[in-house]
């Protein structure tokens, strides 16, 4: 297969990330070539993709993604992300990107404190508005932001996701760590970069569950292709 | 503390222990021989007062591939692959500071796991606690609950079951398990290698300091009066992070071929780390705390040597390799510092600024300890209590009220609220996770699954050890044989009071007999374990608490069965006789305020049968669901069928000669609920008369209610309120006992 | 009155302090390697309406120790309290 | 010279902190009818070898501004410094 057919996409490892096979394994589920980029190197090995995947990079013992921004690797990913080079961070890895500045907004502790591992909806915010079902497992990802900066978020159409009832009903109730606006995922100004709290490759293949994930991977792959030509 | 008190017996150990030591070394030992005996020879490292008893438990079986002996007992999977798994008690911590106490629990059991060279890849927490009613308890339930959340979401082990209950008993003694099964190829799991005469030591990982010194000794082998104060250099802070560096080190120097033996520091230390590797082989070590990485530079040797600081390994290395481990821990991030040599000769030399501060024998610390028979009685009120047969008390409630409270009673409602706080997910391998009967977790990149189950039943461990003990077992296999897979082999830990009362030895020495019988009828020997003792504080001690842990295998997670009911209009199935016992049930306590009677009566034979038409009958893809029948009885069975699906049902429960309550809740044992694929139903009904399991239709899936026909009738959807309410309601107005951890 | 007060409350010595070492740790890729004894703990705003000072700082005490801090582990410091502007 | 410095963290003014909310939502159960404001931040406390106070100062502001701290949600403050004994 051509490269742009099999995208090939790098998974960056910082130390404490914990869902970095997972993203792995699910790239390849999806027909994509997983490359494993290790938080020291300086290059992302002529990757087509990237993800920054989810986990405790460092403990998260300071803020989460506070200490793995500084990591050499994310120098890598700024170019990369810079130059237009489709990034999603799942997680962690959307903590690591608000922390970096990537992305705007932060994220801190879930409204009830507790931790919450469960299957949830999301609901895209594109034209089609598809519910998918991803579960999200983190402490904090309650998503906030000053008003002048959420209310840029919301004119610039930058919330990619946001968290629903099964039918799609946004609403408070559903959303389960209190975000702003009910955001559980986020892009920037170009698109290229995603991040979102909900964990799409534990939701790719049907033996373990829902395969909302999918969706995500194949955007990620869509935007990888649209860069490499065939 | 009386000030003439003689040094040892101030370290827990008695003139007679001390005696044996002078005997063993000629000589007195030093304070730093003196607290290193200490440490060994305590209950919790020595096992001086249960070895005798554990002796008898069945051990061996073609699948058995490591039994009791090593850090960890594994089974064979077949195809190259083994399960390794331990389960561990962390309650004395716990029941002090809960939040750390049951994280550093995690991190201990975790590093077993990956002292026999397995990657850890679930967490099962079994925990016991006193009534939600009281604050203390909720404070201890929540801190424990976010502890292990904390500790295993962080360190990337899913936690996949548990469970947990409530006793009067547990309300100062909390009971807090940890099970962890790790994945090896066979061929590459470490067993304590032998040999090794100029391998060096290696220490791995975080920098000992004073805080856990005397674990062992302080904490989990002593009663906890009102001194908790003192123990509190015990209490450690657990550092997940650090934990998982050390995960990722240790694998890639195992799946490189550069261990020759790798050992976990729990209790005791480096003493027993260092000790048991030479002792294992038959050698002797030099050890130098001057090399040890210390956290405060202070430290006495004796400190160093007992300080059970978490988050470290020893490892033991041929020399030509250590430059390369060392970059290996280096990559990681991880401190690494040769601190001894393996010697020939059975000494175990320690020096400090060079010269020697302790010598003794390896083998006089780990395998020449005291043992001890302690006298049996059981408790004169014993008789009293079981005469009390809750089956022939009246009831004349109603049914209908009965059935919600026993659904909504702590030890039955759904433990979303705990278990929701759980990765569950991490490492993708987990087909099935929290609230089901087992869960099971996935081979990479094969079909096949391991199915896991921890239980326990303190009400009947109460009534009767030597029952509890072995419906533990038969209800762990059983919840693994319903979601299709067969039962291989049993890890356990026995948590119990103070051994040295007659009545508390006589319930540990029949709980360990309970165990055994059953182990031996079900094919599941028993590859380890741990025991707890010297839970208790004034004269209240815990129930007798035998936590059993299952292990079985499914060769195919897409035919794995799940509790709850598919569909409408399939046929539902008792599996399994229903006898009046009602003895110990969770409808007598709940609803009749009586903790009396006799447990169920278990025939064994009949629960092997049931469990191999069970992993048969999954198999062969006949049941659209199949979920085991124990606390709260049938009624509970089925609700949680059809809660757990969605679908409702309606059901005849026949049997003229039981009262209708004792119908409902009565907890036979050896009995489960399943429904037919559709066309299967004979399928079904041909394996049950093969297997020899009684089996009776009584109804069908369908529509929004739980009729019970001529018994109760009550909306799905109010059942639902009750069951997942119950836990939350009780805890909303805890959440915020204590701070939150940061 | 309303009193506003500073609480500190951090892990009691010699135990392992797994943030202040997470950070320590990444401070020498970060450049800062003249920084070491790096400690993490919680700090604690509040207000107090009561009486007088002392009472209200008598109060602050007793909630530090019984419910802000957990004896077993921390410590806890009053750092300071100043007049708070009504809220 | 060796000092040591406190720098406090705290969620910036206007920004929902959850922790200081669940705390004081369970005060008044606790018999704290009179606590409110409550608000969590970290304190950090650290060592810093430098020339002079002014540069050990300079350091602990930049690494509070770019490290400690996120702008995007935190504000901190230098809290007090002091000569540390040689560790
Ligand atoms: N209840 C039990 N049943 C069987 N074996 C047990 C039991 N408790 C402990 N053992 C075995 O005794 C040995 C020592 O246990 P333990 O001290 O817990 O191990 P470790 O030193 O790894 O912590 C282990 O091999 C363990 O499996
Ligand atoms: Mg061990």
């Amino acid at each position: 297969m051509t490269a742009a057919a099999r995208p090939r996409v790098g998974v960056v490892t910082f130390p404490g990330s914990l869902d970095d096979r997972d993203a792995l394994r699910a790239i390849r589920f999806m027909g994509g070539d997983p490359v494993p980029v290790w938080h020291a190197d300086h290059d992302l090995h002529g990757v087509d993709a990237v993800i920054l995947p989810g986990g405790f990079s460092y403990g998260d013992y300071l803020r989460t993604g506070a200490i793995a921004r500084f990591a050499p690797a994310m120098t890598a990913v700024r170019e990369f992300a810079d130059s237009g080079g489709p990034v999603l961070g799942i997680c962690n890895g959307f903590q690591i990107l608000c922390e970096a500045g990537l992305l705007p907004g932060a994220l801190i502790r879930n409204r009830g404190l507790s931790f919450i591992c469960r299957w949830i909806n999301v609901r895209m915010q594109d034209e089609r508005g598809d519910v998918l079902q991803i579960p999200i497992k983190h402490g904090e990802g309650q998503f906030i932001a000053s008003p002048q900066e959420l209310a840029r978020i919301e004119d610039e159409g930058l919330v990619a996701l946001r968290y629903c009832s099964p039918d799609g009903v946004v609403d408070e109730r559903f959303t389960p760590n209190g975000s702003a606006n009910a955001i559980a995922g986020l892009r920037n100004q170009h698109g290229n970069v995603l991040g979102l709290m909900p964990h799409p490759e534990h939701a790719v293949d049907p033996d373990l569950g829902p395969t909302g994930g999918q969706f995500v991977f194949e955007w990620l792959f869509a935007a990888a292709r649209e860069r490499v030509p065939a | 503390m009386i000030a003439t008190e003689p040094l040892h017996r101030a370290l827990g150990l008695s003139d007679e222990e001390f005696e044996a030591i002078v005997t063993r070394l000629n000589r007195e030992p030093n304070h730093t021989e003196l607290a290193m005996f200490a440490a060994m020879w305590s209950e919790h490292c020595s096992y001086k007062s249960s070895k005798v008893h554990l002796r008898t438990l069945p051990t061996e079986g073609p699948q058995i591939l490591v039994g009791p002996g090593q850090d960890a007992g594994v089974v064979d999977l077949g195809q190259g692959m083994a399960c390794v798994f331990k389960i561990e008690s962390h309650s004395h911590p716990s029941a002090i500071e809960p939040y750390q106490g049951a994280a550093t629990g995690v991190g201990g059991i975790i590093r077993d796991i990956l002292a026999m060279g397995a990657r850890p890849v679930a967490l099962l927490d079994p925990l016991r606690f006193g009534p939600l009613d009281d604050p203390r308890n909720r404070y201890l339930f929540s801190g424990v609950v976010a502890g292990i959340g904390g500790y295993g979401n962080c360190v990337g082990v899913p936690t996949v079951g548990g469970e947990v209950k409530f006793a009067a008993s547990h309300s100062s003694n909390p009971t807090v398990n940890v099970m962890c099964l790790g994945f090896a190829r066979a061929d590459a799991v470490q067993t304590g290698r032998r040999g090794g005469e100029g391998n060096v030591l290696l220490l791995m990982g975080a920098a000992t300091g004073r805080d856990g010194i005397g674990g062992v000794s302080v904490l989990a082998s002593r009663t906890l009066e009102d001194d908790a104060a003192e123990s509190r250099p015990s209490v450690q802070i657990g550092d997940p992070f650090s934990e998982k560096l050390l995960i990722e080190a240790c694998l890639e120097l195992s799946e490189r071929g550069l261990l020759w033996g790798i050992q976990d520091l729990g209790g005791a230390g480096l003493t027993c780390a260092v000790s048991e590797s030479a002792a294992r082989a038959g050698i002797g070590a030099d050890l130098d705390l001057d090399q040890v990485h210390l956290r405060e530079p202070s430290m006495e040797p004796f400190e160093i040597l007992t300080s059970e600081s978490q988050e470290r390994m020893l490892a033991i290395v041929r020399p030509a390799d250590l430059e390369t481990v060392l970059e290996v821990c280096r990559g990681w991030g991880l401190e690494a510092r040769a601190v001894g040599k393996l010697r020939g000769g059975g000494q175990l030399f320690v020096r400090r600024e060079g010269h020697v501060v302790a010598r003794v024998p390896a083998a006089a610390l780990t395998d020449e300890g005291p043992e001890y028979h302690r006298p049996l009685a059981s408790p004169p009120w014993l008789i009293r209590v079981r005469e009390d047969d809750p089956a022939t008390a009246p009831f004349t409630g109603s049914l209908e009220d009965a059935f919600l409270a026993v659904l909504g009673s702590p030890g039955i409602a759904s433990m979303r609220w705990a278990f929701e706080q759980y990765d569950s997910l991490v490492q993708g391998g987990t087909v099935m996770g929290p609230g089901a009967d087992a869960a099971v977790i996935r081979l990479e990149g094969t079909i096949r699954a391991v199915a896991v189950s921890t239980d326990g039943n303190g009400r009947y461990g109460f009534l009767d050890p030597f029952l509890g003990a072995a419906h533990a077992v038969a209800e762990a296999a059983r919840n693994v044989a319903a979601v299709g897979a067969r039962p291989l082999a049993v890890t356990n830990c026995l948590n119990f009071g103070n051994p040295e009362r007659p009545e508390v030895m006589w319930q540990f020495a029949e709980s360990v007999r309970g165990l055994g019988e059953a182990c031996r009828a079900l094919g599941t020997p028993v590859t380890g374990g741990n025991v707890s003792f010297y839970n208790e504080s004034g004269d209240s001690a815990v129930v007798p608490t035998p936590i059993v842990g299952v292990v079985g295998l499914l060769d195919d997670y897409r035919l794995m069965t799940r509790a709850g009911f598919a569909d409408s209009g399939s046929s539902i199935y008792l599996l399994g006789t229903t006898f009046a016992e009602l003895g110990g049930s969770q409808f007598a306590e709940t609803v009749l305020g009586k903790v009396s009677g006799r447990p169920p009566e278990l025939d064994l034979e009949a629960e092997a049968n049931l469990h191999s038409f069970l992993y048969e009958a999954a198999r062969q893809d006949l049941l659209a669901s199949a979920h085991d029948c124990s606390d709260g009885g049938l009624a509970v069975a089925l609700a949680e069928c059809a809660i757990s699906g969605g679908v409702g049902f309606s059901v005849s429960l026949s049997g003229r000669e039981l009262a209708p309550h004792v119908r409902l809740f009565s907890e036979s044992a050896s009995r489960a609920v399943v429904t037919a694929r559709s066309g299967r139903e004979e399928g079904v009904e041909q394996l049950a008369g093969l297997h020899g399991v009684p089996l009776t239709r009584i109804g069908l899936t369908g529509g929004s209610r739980m009729r019970f026909e001529g018994m109760l009738d009550v909306a799905l959807a109010d059942a639902l309120v009750v069951y997942e309410g119950a836990i939350p309601k009780l805890m909303s107005e805890s959440r915020s006992q204590g701070v939150p951890p940061v | 009155m309303r009193l506003r007060f500073e609480i500190v409350v951090s892990l009691k010595d010699g135990l392992l302090d797994p943030q202040g070492k997470a950070i320590q740790g990444a401070l020498p890729t970060l450049g800062w390697e003249n920084v070491s004894d790096v400690r993490v703990g919680k700090h604690i705003e509040l207000v107090v309406e009561a009486e007088s000072e002392a009472e209200a700082r008598s109060h602050v005490e007793e909630m530090s120790r019984t419910f802000l801090s957990n004896p077993v582990i921390e410590d806890f410091r009053v750092l300071s309290s100043e007049e708070a502007s009504a809220s």
